[in-house]
């Protein structure tokens, strides 16, 4: 394990949906290396990250998200995972709003974001409920194009731009996986 | 059809069959008038729902992103590209969600057609009669159609009025016919309408016909679970949403004796329908008491779990929520099954016109694993008969109803941790790690998600190793299938009219704090325990709580420190506190009856005829929030949608993705969010309250905040506001630690702040918010979108505005 | 609903609307007995569905392996998996053929509910009289409802029959209803049934309110094509299939004194209809002769080249078969659209309450792209006064109808070759190719798939380069669209009684090889050419060819080298070597009319509520044949199915694999071809005739072979079969060089044998199938499946059986 | 070219269904190389191959199938493609049958084949008009998984076991490839 993670996670295998039958068509997302996923994040000018209830599951994450909000992206915290954030007593820049509500503003160009100052240009969703974040995908992939889809989450996201492969029974690798995006967003 | 008033001559007439119609006029029975839109075709409400989707945004999920559905097909769709026949992906969704819709509605209705058809054969056209504590006895059928059923026959023209709807429905799916996607939505409004008419219809005759409970707030206690059906007897299965075999199986029991040697146990809907026949204090055309014999076995999450528990010995199935294995997996148990409905013939020979004992000796010597039978009385006969009949016989055949110890530890040995299963499961077990646990000597996660799997079986059909899962579930909760023995309320009817003035002022100036209507199936996101612990915050919150089908059963399996259900902690009234079985999912009607009684009843609106005035009443005073969590049926969808067209918001689970659509408003968007205020037509701007008409949520915590802030209503009085804020800031509190970030667009005075919170939200309201406080009168100055003011008038209507502009 | 015969009071019935019904007995009137099927239920003809489908094994090819109809939903079936709620592959396969089934019964039914309303309110309750050359004049409403009707108020009872009945199969396609796919089948089935009854109803109502050919084998000779659009006056397109419309604005055209002014354009079936207006010699309400005056502008394959080719001014839709970006393509070019039904509404704003002047107003000046406009007349009248006022306003506003050589040059030059294009273009045009050759200065590629394009749009969709091939299509196609001006027969209507007499005997043993319908859509494999090839093929080989919509629109854009389309080549009748338009899609009815005419009127056979018996017989002895071939459509799906349960096979093209499901023999299993000898019950093996039900063709020319080889029945005689046998070996030899592999299974005698093949083939049977031949009598010793006999009576229900066993 | 034959033509890419919008689920085909494939073939106790009228848009390919016949695997000439052999004169092993009725026969494990000696193990298509051909793909996948699914069409086809990748629009690779398979299944 250690080897593999000093030369990087290959977060490239297993492009299977978590959800086996969730496909929807020609167009499937690609697989991308942590590396290049945090460059790509870091690239981007108005990003979201959007994180959901299943980080009770891998309280961890909490701390990993953090991290990431700490580097000044907003998080958008769905479902009741803002108690997460509360319980760590970071609120900075976290906005509690349900993933539904939040998927609706995003599909719209006029929308000003939940700080008012403008659209977002990528999503990275996190913990979220396979189907629901699957779902809220597809209305962006099929209904605003212009929002870079991203998965951070131990699942192969078939209707996101830009995913792992399944990670999901692969936890150590998983974690190592995004302290690698992290880090290449700390570069 | 061309029709004239008056008086005619029969003479000259030979051959030809008289049928007497529709009551043309009955200004002496009912004073009110005819409202604008009785019978309403498919475009009369269309304005009402273009209003509806101008606030609530139309959006889709698709599940796909081809289309198949024509010869041009495949299509590729994604990214809203049209396909050869020029729709775009929004509006070949919208199609979708209109067939899905329709398939609901065509369920409810097509059921309460057959029930039409049998209760004429079986009662002859009974006098249409709630009793004397429901004189507006059929509120949807009187707002749409125009006029009031008397008597069964009178049901006829509201079936025939439905199927018309539902042909022209069907035929705008067609490809190449509707193509904007806010038509389809207008037309699937229209479905949804058509679903509450057909299920109001399908209710009330079974009401009477079958005289159940109407209205009774102590609707007796019954038994609930596996745990309660007697395996000294012949155990018989009624299976699905249509009484009439089940019925008829009973009344054979009660009246040749056989309640000794038989036990019938209900399940789906059919469980609530048979727990109420002959409890009502109506005319008494069947046995009276007869609805406490049969037990509720379960809900259809149960059932594969049923079958495996080997608790069973013959099947009867009739329509709807059937799982389409049933044959098969009783078949493997020697179960012989009786398919009573021609909506579900299950490949079997009909043996409608065979006699009861060829077809029971065929049954019990296994000679085949099942009959179609569309005689119910016949089939009931032949449901007792097979079950007494059968079980010796199965004992003796040696069917291995059950595992063995060695069989299990074999079972789990082979598992290679492959996780194949796991990527088809829907709420994503992780079955290796539970036989892991189990290798190690450990049950309990085995036992910890016995309730949490929905028994889809999907994992049993990829695991390369022929694992029978569900076995290896059941042989870990053995204990929990024999204890599964509990107390469920047995349907009460809808709202009784006293019990609606009562709550009437109340819950419209906000003192309820709503009325929150829990629905579904058996899909829940984490469990059935979900489906108890909804329903327990909201009644102990006061809310006014009402369920019915699968959802009332599965909440009826857990209790308190107590030992008692929640049917024994809180009494079954249509009042804050209490806690309202209505019945089987037909009777979900009742919600949108009860919405509409408020106006009609308290607030004396004509609804005759006049859906939308009636449904804009509603949706801007009547704080009711309908929860669809579990639910996995198209009668789902199609009954959001019907609630939705009423002005009734609902919460829905996150698997509801697949229904494609949902409305939801944008708060940002001042002016999405204006009104006419009736008593002189000026248009004001109020707070997103709903905030949304059908809203998805991920998880339970997060659909209780959405459910309080979905009871928020532009009427609510100050007392009310501060009362319902409370409660969605308390909610919000408990599950996610902090306040909502937006508790301050609902404050329009401090009269409205939440007592507990109010302190600290006036500070937050001047230093984040930058309103001005007036802080020895601890007024607000500035700041709230509007003032309080109690005889505000809401409406979404030009048409009420009481002066002129 | 409950009915008691006689007679009774009147008195003390106030306020009661009294519905003349059904006539009860009408003994004197009609000397059939009552069938044992009027009115069949869902599941009334299930036994003669499962023979059906275990003679023609149901075949499924899944275009979809995962299914997303529920919340559970996807579910992976690959490989007959079974999803969460137990239904397999082949289930789910027959739930969506049900679904589609449904889709285009409804868009026929809900078409025929609307002209019944209509009719009712312009013209009354009109005598249903279709003429005294056809007293049989309603087959399928006699044969399914067991009743006749004597005016159109009669045809509500077949309405509401029809209606109920989808509500019910609807119902069954709930998740957890029906699960057997043979059930699904049986289901598919009855709606296909139904939507014959459907189409049935639609036709005649239109064709006696609009006074339409009744049986005319001289009906008019009219105009068809882009090319016969007047450019100098306004025109107005009338596109779909409701006619209500359409008819209202020929009727103010006519009485204004307009047609100078406007020219009116038909597509799809409205162009039928409004072409057989007042062609009639019955009762006249409408103008005589009025269906003159419009041109049929095309089918739906030419609509997107239509709009591209700038020949209209105004565009009224209707309803079914209308693509779906009608609006947005019609916008562009600041075509004004006008819906004028409720089913395809396109979320344009109701004006149907506003005046004829602040419509129109709003349209010419572009103000609005489009209204809708839900009353017929009103519809009609600014239609007509849109597309005049409109033509020099569009004029005005310098629209560029049409691209220039410059921007096709520039076009051109933008592709990359990237063939994207290719890879949607369900006709598989290498567009890259045209598009190469026209940079080159060849623009031929370009002409000859012309008619191969069937307008989908697709490429366009996808082209990186947004390259708008559509229009360059247009820009190379530009003399093509100027000359297109041929000639159809207008709509004949049914075959008449004294037609049936006559070819009955020859169809029945077989001297008139068979009936051919060629019906279908746009979405030929292989361009519009192949209509014209089909029908030339047979009808020249004496078969009777009857054909409708929009194949029967195709192929007249043909001529043989005297420059005569097909209609100008052969007469109208029903006869061999004729081919008859029937009329517009819902006059499909007109086949299985024809087939049930030939049993009753030739055959003696009562069709009164018998619907099994009278598929029996076609099964059996009518030599029947349909063809969908182009066919997209559900109502496609729907007819196909409906003819087979009539009995009636149907050969289909390629595409129509997304229809899933196909109905076809074994012919290696001699067990599936047992039939009963009527005359003694006697059970007795058959050759493979018809061999399939529902036949999916490669190519034309397979095609060809095919239909010529499923007008065999058992009943043919030894010259009826020999002739047949003729043609189908001529075909093969034709196209494919050889004689199909099997045709010696079809020969009971050497009478059977084709006398142009008879030495070889007696040879072949000897050498190489092992028959005995009397060489010196030239007669067949052994050898055959069974000996010809010439009164042979096959049946395949038990209950005709002569002489009890 | 000459070069790219001589180590083999790659005929695994471009795995996109030549009907773009072709994906039916999670199982989809995948590519095999000439070789492979011949071998396969090869190695099939009771092949069939299956041509279709699309034979008569490029010719050439009738004689290489009937190299294939040759080597002693029957053929199934569909819709009217008999006429190319014929034409050829050859009718050895060649049997006319629409390929709806000879899709209805191989799902059937009880059928004998068409020369009576039992049911087939593989089946090879190859010229037929694309979407039918896939969708008689369908019906085996679905309903008889007996029998392996090849396809040495021009096109990727998605319902298949094994496939070339698309090779529609590159003739001369795609003729080479075939020209390998028969080498291969010769050797
Ligand atoms: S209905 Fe439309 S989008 Fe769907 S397959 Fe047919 S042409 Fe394509
Ligand atoms: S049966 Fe239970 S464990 Fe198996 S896949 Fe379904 S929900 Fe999961
Ligand atoms: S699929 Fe079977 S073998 Fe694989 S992890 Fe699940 S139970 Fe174990
Ligand atoms: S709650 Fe759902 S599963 Fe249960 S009976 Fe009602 S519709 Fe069926
Ligand atoms: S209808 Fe059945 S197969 Fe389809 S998604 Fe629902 S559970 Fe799965
Ligand atoms: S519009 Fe014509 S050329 Fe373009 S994809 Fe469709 S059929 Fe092919
Ligand atoms: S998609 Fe456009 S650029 Fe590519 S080949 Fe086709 S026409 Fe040329
Ligand atoms: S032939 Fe097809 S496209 Fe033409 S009108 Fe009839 S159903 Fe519509």
């Amino acid at each position: 394990m250690a080897a593999e993670v000093k030369k990087g996670i290959d977060t490239t295998r297993n492009p299977i949906p978590f959800e086996m039958a969730q496909i929807p068509g020609p167009e499937m997302a690609k697989c991308y290396m942590p590396k290049v996923m945090g460059a790509i994040i870091k690239k981007a000018k108005r990003p979201l990250l959007v994180v959901g209830a299943e980080l009770f599951d891998d309280p961890i994450m909490f701390d990993k998200m953090i991290e990431m909000g700490k580097m000044g992206i907003p998080i958008a915290a769905t479902a009741h995972s803002v108690k997460g954030f509360v319980d760590r007593g970071y609120l900075e820049n976290v906005y509690q709003i349900g993933l539904h509500p939040l998927t609706n503003y995003l599909r719209f160009p006029d929308w000003k974001g939940l700080d008012g100052q403008g659209q977002y240009d990528a999503v990275i969703f996190m913990g979220i409920f396979y189907k629901f974040a699957n779902a809220m995908f597809s209305t962006l992939k099929n209904f605003n194009r212009d929002i870079k889809r991203i998965s951070v989450d131990r699942y192969y996201h078939v209707n996101a731009n830009m995913t792992f492969g399944n990670m999901a029974f692969t936890p150590d690798d998983y974690h190592a996986a995004v302290d690698e995006v992290i880090a290449a967003m700390q570069k | 059809m061309a029709t004239r008033e008056g008086s005619f001559s029969v003479e000259d007439m030979k051959n030809v069959q008289i049928n007497i119609g529709a009551v043309v006029k009955e200004a002496d029975e009912w004073d009110q008038e005819m409202g604008p839109h009785p019978k309403p075709g498919v475009a009369t409400l269309r304005s009402w729902d273009h209003m509806i989707a101008n606030r609530y945004k139309i959006m889709y999920a698709p599940a796909d992103d081809t289309c198949t559905l024509c010869t041009y097909g495949p299509c590729d769709l994604t990214g809203n590209k049209r396909g050869a026949c020029g729709i775009d992906q929004a509006g070949a969704c919208g199609k979708i969600v209109l067939i899905a819709c329709l398939m609901g509605t065509c369920a409810h209705s097509a059921h309460g057609r057959h029930l039409y058809h049998w209760c004429m054969d079986k009662f002859g056209d009974m006098k249409f009669d709630m009793g004397d504590e429901i004189l507006v006895d059929s509120p949807l059928y009187q707002t749409i159609m125009g006029t009031k059923p008397k008597s069964f026959k009178d049901f006829n023209e509201g079936l025939y009025y439905l199927e018309e709807g539902v042909v022209q429905l069907l035929a705008a799916t067609h490809t190449g016919q509707e193509s904007a996607y806010i038509d389809f939505e207008s037309k699937a409004l229209h479905a949804g309408m058509l679903d509450l008419l057909g299920m109001e219809i399908c209710d009330m005759l079974q009401i009477v016909a079958y005289n159940m409970p109407r209205g009774a707030a102590d609707a007796p206690i019954i038994e609930i679970g596996m745990g309660t059906l007697d395996q000294s007897k012949g155990v018989l299965i009624a299976y699905g949403h249509n009484l009439a075999a089940g019925a008829e199986a009973m009344i054979y029991a009660e009246e040749n004796g056989l309640w000794d040697k038989v036990d019938i146990g209900g399940v789906c809907c059919t469980a609530h329908d048979l727990n109420r026949i002959g409890l009502g204090k109506g005319e008494a055309k069947v046995p009276a008491g007869i609805g406490m014999k049969p037990k509720v076995a379960g809900a259809i999450g149960w059932w594969r779990k049923m079958v495996r528990s080997g608790v069973m010995d013959c099947v009867m199935v009739d329509e709807q929520c059937v799982w389409c294995d049933v044959l098969e997996d009783s078949k493997k148990r020697k179960i012989p099954v009786i398919a009573t409905t021609d909506k579900i013939m299950l490949g079997l020979v009909d043996r409608t016109n065979d006699s009861v004992d060829a077809i029971v000796d065929d049954l019990v010597s296994f000679r085949v694993p099942g009959v179609a039978i569309l005689d119910p009385v016949k089939a009931g006969i032949v449901g007792i008969r097979t079950a007494i009949a059968v079980k010796p016989k199965r004992a003796e055949a040696h069917i291995q109803n059950l595992i063995t110890e060695a069989q299990f530890q074999e079972g789990i040995k082979k598992c290679t941790t492959c996780n194949d299963c796991a990527f088809v499961c829907p709420p994503h077990i992780r079955i290796s790690k539970l036989i892991g646990d189990a290798v190690k000597g450990d049950m309990t996660t085995f036992s910890n998600t016995y309730e949490i799997c929905v028994g889809c079986g999907r994992c049993e059909q990829v695991c390369p190793q022929g694992i029978n899962i569900l076995d290896l579930f059941e042989y870990a909760n053995r204990q929990v299938v024999k204890d599964q023995k509990f107390k469920m309320r047995s349907g009460r009817g809808p709202a009784r009219d006293t019990e609606i003035r009562s709550v009437g002022a109340p819950i419209v100036l906000g003192t309820i704090p709503g009325v929150i209507a829990l629905v579904g199936c058996s899909n829940y996101p984490n469990g059935t325990k979900e489906a108890y612990d909804m329903a327990k915050e909201f009644v102990d919150r006061g809310y006014i709580v009402v369920t019915s089908g699968c959802m009332a059963m599965d909440m009826s399996l857990y209790t308190d420190v107590d030992g008692k259900t929640i049917w024994e902690q809180y009494p079954g009234g249509f009042d804050g506190r209490n806690i309202c079985n209505t019945g089987s999912c037909v009777s979900n009607a009742n919600i949108g009856d009860a919405a509409i009684k408020v106006a009609t009843i308290f607030a004396h609106r004509n609804h005759r005829g006049n859906f939308d005035d009636i449904a804009d009443y509603i949706l801007n005073k009547v704080g009711a929030c309908g929860v669809a969590w579990g639910a996995y049926s198209q009668k789902a969808a199609a009954i959001a949608t019907g609630c939705n067209r009423l002005g009734i918001p609902v919460v829905v689970q996150p698997h509801s993705v697949m229904y494609r659509r949902s409305f939801i408003g944008r708060a940002d968007k001042p002016e999405d969010w204006m009104v006419i205020d009736a008593r002189d037509g000026k248009m004001q701007q109020i707070e997103p309250a709903p905030e949304a008409m059908l809203y998805i949520a991920e998880t339970k915590e997060e659909a209780m905040v959405e459910m309080a802030k979905l009871c928020l209503r532009p009427s609510d009085n100050s007392i009310g506001r501060s009362i319902k804020l409370t409660h969605y800031c308390d909610i919000s509190m408990k599950y996610c630690g902090k306040l909502p970030d937006d508790w301050h667009i609902y404050v329009r005075d401090a009269k409205d702040l939440p007592i507990t919170y109010k302190e600290m939200m006036m500070k937050e309201l001047e230093s984040k918010h930058g309103w001005t406080i007036d802080w020895k009168a601890k007024k607000i100055l500035t700041g709230p979108l509007r003032p309080a003011d109690v005889s505000f008038d809401p409406t979404n209507l030009p048409r009420k505005i009481r002066t002129k502009k």
